[in-house]
């Protein structure tokens, strides 16, 4: 077993006519994933990469009563619309791509998904990908190699880069996933690290947060609690921001009383994990902890 | 996006929040007109969209005509956090009995709207939320019913409110939250939320709008352009998002995770980054020229360092962006770039028949650029 | 309250729901500007707050700017449903392809709200709902998450749309459905909602706001005096309820129930209502002597019965109340009256000084108005 | 055993303070309803008829855990809010007495009260009693007697009228419930009819509907189906009524579809239930189904 998405997983694209989702179910595609069909609404009974388009995805489950999973690349305006309905649907993973939802709108789409027993990974994430088996998201897979370590992101090309760097020193990864920078996500750090936690296939976790919010703050209060066994390794981006400014992505501010990265890195180090002063460093402190655990 | 404090009193008044009687000059002739209006004393508070004005020398007393006319001279000749004051409203000084503090906001972990109070307004609330956070009291509000009248006046309780003012503070909560809800708020604020002899005001009153939301309130989108300053403004408009430090190391990354990281890669090896500068997903060469060329018109960046890890985002697109801003801008200065990522070759043979140093790691493309800017320096 | 359609068109268009472009005309002289802008065929239509104005010829065609002068004076000499005519909203006339029916209302039974929505507009919904219900797709909104885009394209799809039209019905209905929520309406309904060469568009719109909610959208004022009619408006601003009917007994009850009962009863027995005119609760003298003289000045009453079963009500205050009307007034009818409950005693003491006959029975006092009716005819 | 209200009611009053609110108050007391506490925000610590005044219902229901019902005289902007604080307190019995009350708060505070397992009566009601137990409400109770005709009525005064008439045939009263005659209400004809249906003190049960809505036709479809099994007894007031006309109260307004007096007439009659021309009538089907049932 993995996390979220293995060999199981059978996938419809909501947004799937779109350039930008075409591109990516044809990526997915090749990757293996078995997407069977996508959605867009008004455009029912057309066809993408030889796959059927519907209007809604009650039809397109009606017709793959398999599909288990969303991924959804529908512009802003119309993605917490998608959520719901694919939650109506009964999907049980709705991986959301789309940047630039409006807060309110997560709020409201992502309680309610998640009332209906879905995990919602995202908005604005890159996705989850389990290598060697499924991808359900936009990263490049190349640099992500089957294997025992388990990532969790709230960064998409940093997710990449630290994938990279394991990859290169032999470091495989179990499964990796996206959750997203925004300020409301669904499938939450603590959330994501637990999964892995209880994975049998995932030995350690590298957990890679970013300034703002207190996600961090709250799986080291996790750990230290022994809500999680196994070990786990961080990174939090941002040491060198200055408070009250705002670094792109929504979820990298600092305000409200909000984490700081030195609240972060301290709560971590306070829970026994060791963090990363910069990325590179990361695959060393993996390396280290895996030897400790005759893994390696 | 914040909106000035005169715009979302607009707002508060609109939803019968009561806030002192106010006029906007936009230059110092029109303060006697204003204290005509409002009589004496009269407070001067620069409009700029960011918050901590107050310790930033931008509110005034003013107990007579001169000094009201002087302090409005002075405020409209000041910067304010960076920010040019273009307006200032002038209000009748309130006689304050007590200040509360009361806002709206979201609560990411559980995910909800949260109602914030205490009976220590007037402070800013990261202070007091470090200082004495139990005397900030936090409702959660149930998406499913909204906002609880009676849930307010428990809180209300809990800071010290009763009689009149416990009412008064019902209604003005529920006008925040309604507001909130309607105008998709990040924030909702009101500190300090003054007890005064004319009943219970909102002194000052904020607002942040979801910048992801703007197209629900088109009304709205002028105030998004003004609060980015100088070279930010060109930035958002050209598609990436950038934000000026105080480093002498220009940095450009795709992706605000990345992008920090490169901060702070640059930070740990003794550089000083002189900027944040995400060029976003799937960046053209086009995008990429304009990112170059901000940063080569930056006087205050020494080394531009790119690094980029392509996804999405071809780094064969990125070395052309490179390439095009070097050749273009009349301003020459050494760039070190780390590229990674889909079409990797190809970029990595653009930028090396361009003369441009390239590496495969990020920490030796970092101590490459801390090494020319020292030496630049 | 019934908003006049191009007031409902404004918000629509504020939603961004597709209406046909439209100039109003508030006299004959005005239609040939409006023809100037809009280009011909135009469909002229006389705003009056009532619904079925098609049927009572309220909406016409004209082809060329005589016909329309022509049709103009027309409609502005008219009374429609009783309303005068103030108003024209001249349309350029659409090229109607399809009609559709779409609205949102309360459904009382479950306590939601509810969409409508059928692929045969243009009729009356009481009717279709008649005829065929099995065209009428209700789909009932759950309020902790409001209305879900997918189903609404669901509907579409079963009301035969497919392609762009789906969109449109799926943006349409969700605007439709937050103006339903904003402003407090009882009713949001487009009927046609037409497919034209055009694309979709709202040809009517319609919406009726909650009167109880008006304090909240003070815009609307005005409008909800409008709605109301000669004596109606009188009877408003006194405090009572108060609508003409065509018979010749006046009645004044308590209660809407009970003031139903007593025009149920005088029908009975063979008399035939003026008017339906309930007091309210807990009624004093001035309100029901205003009441009284509301039909002594009405000539189509020819007697007055007064029904009263007082809880809070005091009989002897109605008692008063009527004595005062009939000194007052020039005018005098005869009055039979019932009061019954809170003060019935000293009530029947002021009633029998001043000589109207009084009854414990409802049936036996509706029976003798009957009887007197008969007698003045 | 009686519906709703009886010697176990212990009584908060919400908005005791006003003089409507203080004058039906003092009416229950003399009655000898158990009126306990009132609440009026901002004026907790003072005193109305002996009885202490809270600023909310949940200080009053601290101070007297033994309290099950609310009845609301909060003006009608504010009234929405005293039902969802009655019903977060835990009363079991809302009785609302406020009239116009916005339909969209109704909604909202309706709904949410019976998500939390109270019965609201009203709003735009007179309220319950129970002749000779207990009074919630603000009907003329000198026309009430104990008995055991149940009357469930969508409308105020005639519902006094009604009971009245009763009376004065000697026909006493288990319980009167006044439902109110809002487009939206709490409790509605087929629910109220059920309570007394189950409720072993109550014989026959006297129904007095109006024009506009389907209460009366969903009732007679209830009966249809065997969900009532005591005997029934109805009138419709508004057969007079023209159509499309407002009738006073938002409830009588005969549109949309909704049912007319000849429509609610033919279904009560093809379930068998005998409906009354007039008032007057009522006390003689009622007398004669007694006689039937020999009960009388």
């Amino acid at each position: 077993m993995v996390v979220l998405v293995d060999e199981n997983t059978r996938v419809v694209v909501q947004g799937m006519t779109g350039r930008y989702g075409k591109f990516h179910s044809e990526q997915m595609m090749k990757y293996g994933t078995k997407i069977l069909a996508g959605v867009t609404p008004g455009k029912g009974g057309q066809e993408v990469l030889g796959r059927p388009i519907f209007d809604t995805v009650k039809e397109a489950k009606e017709q793959f009563p398999e599909l288990n999973t969303s991924i959804i690349f529908v512009p802003s305006s119309g993605a917490a619309d998608a959520i719901i309905e694919a939650a109506d649907a009964g999907l049980k993973l709705i991986v959301v791509i789309t940047e630039g939802i409006p807060v309110h709108d997560t709020l409201r789409a992502v309680r309610y998904a998640r009332s209906k027993g879905a995990v919602v990974v995202g908005p604005n994430c890159p996705g989850v990908i389990s290598p060697g088996k499924a991808k359900v998201g936009i990263m490049p897979h190349q640099y992500f190699t089957p294997g025992r370590v388990g990532i969790v992101s709230r960064s998409g090309t940093l997710t990449y880069e630290i994938a990279y760097q394991l990859t290169k020193r032999g470091i495989g990864q179990s499964t990796a996933i996206g959750i997203g920078g925004d300020p409301i996500i669904g499938l939450d750090t603590v959330e994501a690290v637990k999964l892995m936690d209880k994975d049998p296939d995932t030995d350690l976790i590298v957990v890679i947060g970013e300034i703002g919010g207190d996600a961090e703050e709250r799986l080291a209060a996790a750990i230290k609690r022994g809500e999680i066994t196994k070990p786990v390794v961080a990174y939090v981006a941002g040491r060198t921001a200055p408070p009250g400014k705002r670094m792109g992505h929504a979820g990298a501010i600092i305000s409200m009383g909000a984490g700081t990265a030195e609240s972060k890195v301290k709560a971590f180090r306070e829970a026994g994990v060791p963090v990363a002063d910069i990325p590179s460093q990361v695959p060393d402190l993996v390396e280290q902890k895996l030897k400790e655990m005759g893994k390696l | 996006m914040n909106l000035l404090e005169y715009e979302a009193k607009e707002i508060a008044k609109k939803y019968h929040i009561p806030v002192p009687p106010g006029v906007l000059i936009e230059e110092p002739g029109q303060v006697q007109q204003a204290i005509d209006e409002l009589g004496l004393p009269v407070v001067l508070k620069a409009q700029v969209p960011v918050a901590g004005r107050g310790k930033a020398g931008g509110v005034k007393l003013a107990r007579d005509p001169d000094e009201a006319y002087e302090i409005a001279e002075e405020l409209f000749e000041k910067e304010i956090k960076g920010y040019p004051v273009y307006s200032i409203l002038v209000e009748k000084a309130a006689n304050i009995q007590r200040e509360l503090y009361l806002s709206f906001t979201l609560d990411r972990a559980n995910r909800r709207v949260v109602m914030l109070a205490s009976g220590e307004g007037g402070m800013e609330i990261e202070e007091l939320a470090k200082e004495k956070p139990e005397a900030i009291i936090k409702l959660p509000i149930e998406p499913e019913i909204g906002l609880k009248a009676h849930e307010v006046r428990e809180v209300g309780k809990k800071i010290g409110l009763s009689g009149n003012c416990l009412r008064s503070f019902e209604q003005i909560a529920k006008s925040m939250y309604k507001i909130f809800m309607d105008y998709d708020a990040d924030l909702v604020e009101s500190n300090p939320l003054a007890i005064t002899d004319q009943g219970m005001m909102a002194l000052d009153f904020r607002m942040i709008i979801d910048d992801n939301a703007i197209f629900r309130h088109p009304e709205f989108e002028a105030a998004r352009e003004r609060e980015l300053r100088g070279a930010e403004k060109i930035a958002a408009k050209r598609g990436f998002f950038y934000v000026e430090l105080d480093g002498d190391i220009g940095i450009i990354g795709n992706g605000a995770g990345l992008t920090m990281a490169t901060m702070d890669v640059v930070n740990y090896y003794g550089g000083r980054p002189a900027n944040f500068l995400d060029i976003g997903g799937g960046a053209r060469r086009e995008r990429v020229k304009e990112a170059v060329k901000v940063l080569l018109e930056n006087p205050r960046v020494k080394v531009i360092f790119v690094n980029i890890f392509g996804g999405i985002t071809l780094a064969s697109e990125v070395a052309l962006g490179i390439v095009a801003a070097l050749q273009e801008s009349p301003v020459k200065k050494p760039i070190v770039a780390r590229v990674v990522g889909t079409a990797e070759e190809e970029g990595r043979k653009i930028l090396q028949e361009a003369g441009i140093p390239l590496f495969e790691s990020m920490d030796e493309a970092a101590k490459e650029a801390v090494r020319l800017a020292k030496e630049v320096a």
